[in-house]
């Protein structure tokens, strides 16, 4: 047992990708492993959950947690952790804003269930089973984690410190962040604000985006496989839709300097209350029409609003899920999450 | 003292709102045109339903969809958004930017499960009266068919 | 043939209105429109029904909608008050949703429906909008030079439903029509007042000093004769050549269809057209219009 | 007041008397406020706007240390201002204080007193929860701009003006019409008191025009306000007034202006000038000249003739100076008299209705005329004396155009011919019984009195080049040359044998007759060719004696000829051939025999866009002729530029040897040699060749005058001239279609017989009577003909026809809208008969009629100009009517028993006042209608039915009939009377809509300019700085009207005085380290006060533009706008408050 500060890593309803980018940051790894013990790591060390359970509280240092919380056992992980942490990071898009998989938020668990246990093509299921929380068998009973309804964001489980933002987090904001804790724990500095977001920028991906603005007009949408775009114009001035200008900077930029659009993983910037309606807000002040056919006809161009609006901030939504009451449970919105 | 005790008990009269479930509809109306119409509807003493709140702004234009969303999310049944008419905009064309917003605003809550009726857009002058009181009763008469909005489930 | 209407003559255009009936059939025939008589009509729901007992009268009048529906054409009515009251019941239907469940219920019983689906039209409308004046002055034969007519509209074609004629005030369409066919149409005031028919019955003195005063503005406007579009109207009108105060051959006021003055225009004989069903019939033999310029015959009608 | 300071928050509902307290239990929301977080006081009042209500408020920020204010009471729009004043009064900074409208929008609105008060809690929740977070802000000034603009010059527009000027401060009155003073300067008295209107508005106007610091702007209107209270920027259409403020409206120019239209003034019942005052006291007394664009006879004349002008002056009988016109603008009007091929007239408005007027045939009277009185005219002297000489080479239309425009203009102007006759293809291409020799002479003779030296027998190429003409060689260096040698090479047929003699080129054999050369000609001749010149030939070979036949390869239709060319020509013998074409000419011992021809047929059509003629095989055939002369066509010589080495490559020629020039100034490839007429267009007619000349004189003065020729512009006539203006000859006018035909006087021609004796002129000119007559068929269309007979004698000179509309630019602080009413038009009820019967008239129409400046005078007649025996007066026509409008106009009933009195008091005629209910509202009204009763006018309370005329009268003998109900005896009626007035409605103006918009006023259902509140502020609107006064605003009457003129003033002086504007502090400010520079913001802002800053990448908003809308703080997706007093945080807490459990 060293008396490095312990660190853990998690990966809870997520691809896994913010786990791996940890490695992005290359041999640095080694600085990170030489000062820090690693107790709980899934992905790369074999540690059991007991493990960290027979650990007192707090005595891990610092706890790097991806992923959102989409079944008991992702809350059960999250609440085990934060008690067993002194600080409690949301590492990743998935456990700050919910990211894909909250993208279910837009259609309910049956709607889920019934697609994935019967209704998709590609399902085989004559018995129509379905799984089961408990189930009593000769060799013992076997045990589900429960799939909750709604996908939340790890903030909405349990009491989070910090927030790292990215789908995943770039590999040398990622490394700041470590660097700046390392840096923090060694010289006893004071820590940054709780529910500070780390390993971003204030402004919105547009201050990161070498291409050239204009006054925006746009007389209508294209996606992106239908055109090919003007290497130096903004894309969004070009009709289609990035989320840049509605998104936190922190990524350098990475996907419209290869021209694909932001879709805005690093989610809203600090002022903004909801990354959807805001850019609801600046998209639709700017086209270029004031007859409402047209208008409609031009909007007809953006596919999935809301999946596109809140690819990654469904957890954080102002109206977080998909109404049952409402005139259509899996209208638009439901396409989202196909 | 809980909401129930306050408005039923103490002032007594019994409300012409159904005691189950008040809808409530909020609506935000321009300062030039639409506010100064529904106080013209306040001064002509015409009756429209106080299941409406209004909330000023200066312009239509100010109308962020976020209030929406928020508006909802907070427990309304209904939102109203009140401009001037086309061309008529004290700052000249404010109404159109909110015009756009709202078109794109109905899908968005289409997808979340919102009836897009539940928000409504409308143009009502200074001189309007009149079509202020109708607009707030029609809206409270539509949201009362359609119900509460639907809850998490 | 190149359009075909459902033709509701109701019950004035098989016995008074016989001159309208014929005229009717003749000129249609003559333009190539074709009048197909509605098969099994009933009464249009005019006369009293409307006031007693609403919705029997809508009742009845749908029938007549409901039956047309078959052949999908539009209705031809001639007679003011069939025109209106299925008009009427048309439009009524259509606005009011309760008032026509209870029609359907009633048409159900006798396996009908109405979808509303056919239009209620006066002939005047067809002639000018299907047919125009550009045609009928193209199928003239004979010029109208010696008919200085008086166009009367009376009360129920031109209002409420505006379909006829753009200024329900002061209609003008049949003077633009005669005009062009060579009449000197004159300026005539009453066009749209009541004729009092529908008092004959119950005030006649009322009825008959309506009458002769429409009948005497006429005379005075330099009218050689009234052409209408309402049997009622002619019927009234014509009896005052009887018995009213233009009694005796000296001050007789022939009251003529518009129809049979197309007709006339346009080449039928005045047996086609029914004008010896007129009681100032116009004849050689009986100058009827002493005091009002030429007088005026057949043998007036000139080729040209 | 920092924000980091506790928040203390203070509630006071107010009963506002029983108007809240009656449906809000008043104490139940003080009670739940008080329960509210942060909410340190809570309580009711009566009266929150009164001193003690106030006093409440201050005695808590001062005492308790509320440091944020919550009113429930009426709307903000109502005492906002009331309660931030007390706020601040007690050291509170205003914008910390929150209204809760709980009158107009919830009391007053709702019944249900439960439902109400929960609203009305909810509100002040709403309230409470958003001034939490509201933040001090402080207003800013900007100054007052002192001058004001009223807008509309009628009663209200004066008063309001003269009261604010008054007071030393600039204004500036915009007013369409000519004069200012309105309706009311068209009325004859004014009710209750009888005094005449004149006499009280007259010297109103009088005082307006001589306040130096009172600005009238009449004909001019409003285009544009930019900007606020304070400071707009208004731009105001200036009209061209086409009199200059020198007129001394001596009247002289009425005199003398031909034209006659109806006068607007007196509702058309009258006619008045062009040049015109609308009433004898006008103010301003300018006199102005009504012009609806320009004469199209005019527009399409290429030398811009103005035929307008002399023939409306040959109406008037004034020949001499239709000549004097003629001559002001062009060289050759003999000439132009006979030849010309008269474009104006195919552009003339009278071919609409009948036949255009023969235009031409009245310049050759005018012309003769002068022949005849005046036979030795003198041109003006030179308007300058110009050193420089000019050259012009070649002596035809062009070249004489050139020469006198240049010599008029002050230049000294040589012309050289190559023949030794002047005129070119006047002389020898015309033949004399088209253009007579000493007419030719005459028009030359007055061109030599302009001082240009002529020299004849002198060609360019063989006697000078070019290059000696620019040169200082003796006897030349002139500084410019125009070159007009025209297109005299005629072109061959280009078949075998032409050069048989026999064989004479059509242009050739005109020039040897023309010259007076010996030129035989045969017996049997065929001309060949279809146009102008074939015929001259033709009808010249006639005289000659000869046989004639014109083969022409085409038919009839494509024939270039002008069609009274080929008439004449036919009707004197000659035989025209369609279809058939020359193949070759066949000889018999040298000499021409016979024309082997063949048939055409038309085929499709050629470059040119005629159908080509396509040969028929096997028709060939042979004609027999002793003398073949073809005229097809002509193209101009260059061997003066092939043996030119001088000019060599400097000036480039078509592919038809035409000069190639600037299509605008008609400068060759040489700077200051201008070339123009047939060498540059190729064969075509005198007047387009004229035209040309004239185009180069104007750049050649600019040339010499040292000015750049680029972008040069002129007058050009359209290739097609359009007929005459599209539905009426001027607005007020007829259209086409009512308008009478007259027949075109017919010109009488020789008879061919004769004619074919000599070369005398072919046409008989008109006598006198005729022209007149004929000249009386213009319609005057646009109004103005432009004969300049005001100019030539206006005393001061003050006129002046090329004055343009101007925009002015104001900048002003406030504004009144007085921009009146429109009278409602009673055609629209067609029972009336209005438009059908003639003495049925409107009010307007009756005011004027009694008025002593009016079309009768003062006198009230029918139209057949007798006395009235009886007359009836419909009241409401047009309002308090579910059709029009349900409006009550007001002044209706007070004019008809004014017109009552009048009536009784002018004639002795019987007078019925038709009325549905008697509004004898005002001071003294009532009294002036029991005084009307007394006079004995007959009233009838009933809407009237309908108006007819008397049975047999056939509506024209004026007797007319109204037929109304009389509900206070429940008996229908029939009044006979001669003559009925219709009181028409008071309706907003036909452009109110447009005119709220450059203003931006809403306008209240009913189409009237809204006040900003019915009873507290009903002049004011709600656009800061714009006010309203008279009847834009709603029907009134005088003194109402002149009562609201005077506030409105009021209030403006009022800001005058206080000399600055507060500017709310409600305004958006971008947080730069938010901002990514996406540029959403910028094309959102209409007041373009977002600007983008490059350098650090971040939208900037500019204060002073930004009105606080919003719009862009809705739009920022990042959220990093934040619009001041209405922040996101404020509203959504609002929002919460609102939506949060009562209690």
């Amino acid at each position: 047992m060293s008396d490095k500060p312990k660190l853990a890593l998690y990966w809870a309803a997520s691809c896994g990708g913010c786990e791996i980018a940890v490695l992005d940051i290359k041999e640095k790894i080694l600085d990170v492993d030489a000062f820090f013990d690693i107790v709980f790591w899934p992905v790369a060390v074999d540690f059991k959950v007991k493990d960290v359970e027979a650990m007192a509280d707090d005595e891990i240092d610092l706890c790097l947690f991806n992923g959102a919380i989409r079944t008991s056992d992702n809350e059960y992980m999250a609440e085990l952790l934060r008690r067993k942490s002194k600080i409690m990071v949301a590492f990743g898009s998935c456990a700050c804003e919910g990211c894909i998989p909250a993208l279910s938020n837009t259609t309910t668990r049956t709607a889920t269930m019934d697609w994935v246990y019967s209704d998709s093509p590609s399902t085989i299921n004559p018995n129509g089973l379905r799984p089961q929380t408990r189930t009593e068998t000769p060799v013992g009973i076997l045990e589900l984690p429960e799939f909750w309804e709604t996908v939340r964001a790890l903030d909405q489980t349990t009491d989070v410190d910090y927030f790292v933002p990215g789908c995943p987090p770039q590999a040398h904001q990622i490394w700041a962040v470590l660097e700046t804790v390392i840096d923090i724990m060694s010289n006893g500095k004071p820590l940054p604000p709780k529910g500070s977001v780390l390993g971003a920028g204030d402004r919105t991906c547009c201050d990161e985006c070498p291409r050239e603005r204009e006054e925006k007009k746009i007389k209508g949408f294209v996606r992106i496989h239908e055109v090919i775009p003007d290497p130096d114009k903004c894309l969004l001035d070009q009709g289609i839709v990035c989320m840049g200008p509605a998104t936190r900077s922190g990524c350098g930029g990475l996907c419209v300097a290869v021209g694909v659009p932001c879709r805005g993983c690093y989610g809203p910037p600090p002022n903004s209350m909801d990354q959807g309606t805001k850019m609801v807000a600046a998209l639709a002040s700017v086209i270029d029409s004031d007859d409402p056919e047209e208008i409609d006809r031009i909007l007809d161009g953006i596919v999935d609003p809301v999946g596109t609006f809140y690819r990654f901030s469904m957890a954080h939504a102002t109206l977080g899920r998909v109404r049952v009451g409402g005139s259509n449970g899996n209208g638009a919105g439901s396409e989202g999450s196909t | 003292m809980t909401i129930a005790a306050e408005t039923e008990t103490p002032l007594g009269e019994p409300s012409l709102v159904d005691t189950e479930w008040k809808p409530r509809i909020v609506a935000f109306l321009c300062n030039w045109c639409s506010y100064t119409g529904a106080d013209l509807a306040g001064i002509s003493r015409i009756q429209w339903d106080p299941a409406v709140s209004i909330v000023r702004v200066m312009c239509s234009g100010r109308m962020d969809p976020t209030f929406v969303v928020k508006a909802f999310e907070l427990g309304a049944d209904g939102v109203i958004i009140s401009g001037c008419h086309p061309g008529d905009c004290h700052y000249q064309e404010g109404n159109y930017k909110t015009l756009r917003r709202v078109h794109l605003l109905k899908r968005i809550l289409d997808g979340f499960g919102i009836d897009p009726d539940r928000l409504r857009l409308v143009w009502v002058s200074a001189s309007e009266g009149d079509e202020w009181a109708a607009t707030a009763n029609g809206m409270a008469a539509q949201i009362r068919s359609l119900g509460p909005l639907g809850m998490e489930s | 043939m190149d359009k075909r209407y459902t033709y509701y003559p109701g019950c004035s255009l098989h016995a008074t209105g016989i001159a309208y009936d014929k005229s009717m059939r003749a000129i249609f025939t003559k333009l190539g429109a074709e009048l197909v008589e509605l098969d099994d009509w009933n009464c249009c729901g005019a006369t009293a029904y409307m006031s007693v007992q609403k919705t029997v009268a809508f009742a009845v009048s749908a029938r007549n909608l409901a039956l047309a529906e078959k052949s999908g054409d539009d209705i031809v009515a001639p007679c003011s008050a069939c025109y209106y009251a299925l008009k009427h019941t048309r439009e009524g239907l259509a606005e009011n949703p309760e008032l026509r469940t209870q029609v359907e219920a009633a048409l159900a019983e006798g396996g009908l429906a109405t979808e509303l689906s056919v239009e209620v039209r006066h002939p005047l409308e067809v002639l000018l909008t299907d047919i125009g004046i550009d045609r009928l002055v193209d199928a003239q034969t004979h010029s109208l030079s010696e008919f200085h007519p008086a166009c009367y509209y009376g009360c129920q074609i031109v209002r409420p439903f505006g379909a006829v004629d753009e200024d329900p005030e002061l209609p003008m369409s049949m003077e633009r029509l005669f005009a062009a066919l060579g009449a000197k149409p004159v300026d005539y005031p009453p066009k749209v007042r009541c004729c009092g028919g529908m008092l004959v019955a119950t005030f006649p003195e009322v009825a008959h000093e309506l009458s002769t005063d429409l009948v005497d503005w006429a005379r005075h406007g330099g009218a050689n004769c009234i052409v209408t579009v309402c049997p009622l109207c002619q019927s009234n009108l014509d009896l005052l050549n009887v018995n009213g105060s233009g009694n005796g051959s000296a001050s007789r006021m022939p009251v003529l269809y518009f129809t049979q003055l197309i007709g006339l225009a346009i080449g039928c004989t005045p047996e086609e057209v029914g004008m010896q069903h007129g009681l100032a019939p116009m004849t050689a033999n009986a100058p009827p219009l002493a005091d009002a310029g030429a007088p005026l015959t057949i043998a007036g009608v000139r080729e040209i | 007041m920092a924000t980091t300071d506790e928040t203390r928050i203070g509630v006071y509902v107010c009963h506002c008397g029983f108007n809240i307290s009656a449906t809000v239990d008043v104490e139940a929301v003080r009670d739940i406020a008080a329960t509210r977080p942060n909410v340190v006081s809570a309580c009711d009042y009566q009266f929150m706007c009164s001193n003690a209500g106030q006093n409440l408020i201050k005695k808590d920020i001062q005492e308790k240390g509320v440091n944020r204010v919550v009113v429930a009471a009426c709307s903000p729009l109502m005492h906002e201002p009331t309660f931030r004043g007390a706020a601040d009064d007690a050291g509170l900074n205003p914008y910390l204080v929150q209204i809760a409208n709980i009158r107009e929008q919830c009391a007053w609105v709702h019944s249900d007193r439960g439902a109400a008060t929960t609203k009305a809690a909810s509100l002040v929740n709403g309230a409470v929860g958003r001034v939490a977070l509201q933040q001090p802000l402080d207003v800013t000034y900007a100054d007052m701009n002192p001058a004001t603009l009223v807008v509309g010059g009628g009663i209200a527009g004066i008063q309001a003006a003269l009261s604010i000027s008054e007071s030393g401060n600039e204004v500036h009155l915009v007013e369409r019409q000519s004069t200012i003073g309105g309706m009311m300067a068209r009325f004859d008295k004014t009710f209750p008191t009888l005094d005449c209107a004149a006499c009280i508005l007259t010297p109103k106007m009088v005082s307006a025009d001589r306040r130096d610091n009172l600005h009238l702007m009449t004909m001019a209107e409003v285009e544009s306000v930019e900007g606020f209270v304070g400071n707009f920027k208004v731009k105001v259409r200036q009209k061209a007034r086409f009199v200059t403020a020198d007129c001394t409206s001596c009247g002289e120019c009425l005199n003398v202006c031909p034209v006659n239209v109806p006068d607007p003034f007196n509702e058309y019942a009258s006619t008045r000038h062009a040049i015109h005052k609308a009433f004898a006291q006008a103010i301003p007394s300018t006199y102005a000249i009504e012009k609806q664009g320009s004469p199209p006879c005019m527009e399409a004349c290429p030398i811009h003739q103005n035929a307008a002008g002399y023939v409306a002056l040959i109406a008037d009988g004034r020949f001499a100076e239709a000549a004097k016109l003629i001559r002001l603008r062009n060289p050759l009007p003999f000439v132009c008299g006979r030849v010309c091929y008269h474009p104006c007239e195919t552009a003339c408005s009278r071919g609409k209705v009948d036949d255009p007027v023969a235009i031409r045939g009245l310049k050759r009277l005018a012309m003769d005329w002068e022949r005849e009185h005046e036979p030795d005219p003198e041109p003006e002297p030179p308007e300058h004396d110009y050193a420089e000489k000019v050259a012009i080479i070649g002596s035809g239309p062009a070249g004489l155009t050139c020469a006198f425009d240049l010599a008029q203009q002050g230049y000294k102007v040589t012309v050289f011919e190559k023949h030794d006759k002047l005129g070119g293809m006047l002389t020898v291409g015309l033949p004399d019984y088209r253009c007579p020799p000493e007419i030719v002479e005459r028009d030359l003779g007055y061109i030599r009195k302009t001082g240009v030296e002529m020299k004849t027998g002198v060609e360019l190429g063989t006697d000078f080049t070019l290059d000696d003409l620019t040169s200082d060689k003796p006897g030349f260096g002139f500084r410019a040359v125009f070159m007009g040698i025209g297109a005299h090479r005629g072109l061959p047929l280009a078949v075998p044998g032409e050069d048989t003699e026999g064989v004479i080129l059509g242009i050739d054999y005109l020039r040897e007759i023309n010259l007076g050369r010996p030129q035989p000609t045969g017996k049997r001749v065929a001309v060949i060719g279809g146009g102008n010149t074939a015929m001259d030939v033709a009808r010249t070979a006639r005289r000659q004696g000869a046989e004639v036949a014109v083969l022409y390869r085409r038919t009839p239709a494509e024939m270039p000829a002008d069609q009274e060319e080929v008439e004449g020509a036919i009707a004197e013998g000659v035989m025209i051939d369609y279809l058939v074409t020359p193949l070759e000419v066949v000889a018999e011992d040298g000499r021409v025999a016979a024309l082997k021809c063949i048939m055409t047929e038309l085929g499709e059509p050629d470059a040119s866009g005629r159908a080509r003629p396509v040969p028929i095989a096997g028709s060939e055939h042979l004609r027999h002729f002793d003398m073949i002369i073809p005229s097809v066509s002509q193209q101009p010589y260059r061997n003066w530029y092939e043996d030119d080495p001088v000019s060599q490559g400097t000036i480039d020629f078509t592919a038809w040897d035409t000069l190639i020039v600037d299509s605008d100034s008609l400068q060759t490839g040489i700077p200051g040699v201008f070339g123009g007429g047939d060498v540059v267009l190729g064969p075509a007619s005198i007047v387009e060749a004229m035209g040309q000349g004239r185009r180069a004189a104007e750049a050649i003065d600019k040339y010499l005058r040292g000015q750049p020729l680029e972008n040069f512009t002129t007058h050009v006539a359209p290739p097609d001239p359009v007929r005459g203006f599209v539905k009426r000859p001027y607005a007020q006018g007829p259209a086409y279609d009512e308008i009478p035909k007259a027949p075109r006087a017919h010109i009488e021609a020789r008879d061919p017989a004769a004619r074919l004796t000599d070369y005398e002129d072919v046409e008989l000119g008109l006598t006198e009577e005729q022209g007149i007559r004929e000249a009386a068929r213009c319609l005057h269309c646009g109004v103005c003909v432009e004969c300049r007979s005001c100019q030539n004698i206006c005393p001061p000179d003050a006129i002046r026809l090329d004055m343009k509309d101007e925009i002015v630019e104001l900048d002003v602080g406030q504004i009144l809208v007085s921009t009146g009413f429109k009278s409602f038009d009673p055609a629209r009820m067609t029972p009336y008969g209005y438009g059908r019967y003639e003495n049925v008239i409107t009010s307007v129409e009756f005011e004027r009629m009694l008025n002593s400046t009016g079309p009768t005078g003062g006198q009230i007649l029918c139209k057949n100009g007798k006395p009235p025996r009886a007359v009836g007066i419909v009241h409401c026509v047009g309002s308090r009517d579910e059709n029009y409008n349900r409006y009550c106009s007001r002044v209706c009933c007070m004019a008809a028993l004014k017109f009552a009195h009048l009536v009784k008091d002018r004639t002795d005629a019987d007078l019925y006042e038709f009325y549905i209910d008697m509004r004898a509202f005002g001071k003294g009204y009532e009294e002036f209608y029991l005084r009307v009763l007394e006079e004995g006018a007959n009233v009838i309370r009933g809407k009237v039915a309908e108006i007819v005329p008397a049975r047999g009268a056939n509506g024209d003998s004026g007797h007319l009939i109204v037929r109304a109900e009389d509900t206070l005896i429940g008996r229908y009626r029939e009044i006979p009377v001669d003559m009925v007035v219709l009181m028409g409605a008071i309706e907003p103006q036909p452009d109110a809509e447009q005119v709220g918009r450059i203003f931006s006023l809403s306008r209240s259902p009913d189409g009237f300019f809204l006040e900003r509140h019915p009873k507290l502020d009903p002049v004011g609107t709600t656009t800061d700085g714009v006010y309203l006064a008279g009847c834009s605003q709603g029907p009134k009457d005088i003194p109402d009207t002149v009562a609201q003129a005077q506030a409105a003033a009021a209030n403006i002086l009022a800001k005058i005085a206080k000399g600055e504007v507060i500017i709310e502090p409600v305004r958006a400010t971008v947080e730069e380290h938010l901002c990514g520079g996406c540029k959403t913001c910028l094309s959102l802002c209409p007041y373009t006060a977002i600007t983008f800053d490059e350098g650090s990448n971040v939208a900037v908003i500019n204060q002073a533009l930004c009105k606080g809308c919003g719009t862009c703080v809705a739009a920022c997706p990042a959220a990093a706008i934040t619009g001041a007093g209405f922040t996101d945080e404020q509203i959504l807490a609002e929002l919460e408050g609102i939506l949060a459990p009562v209690g």
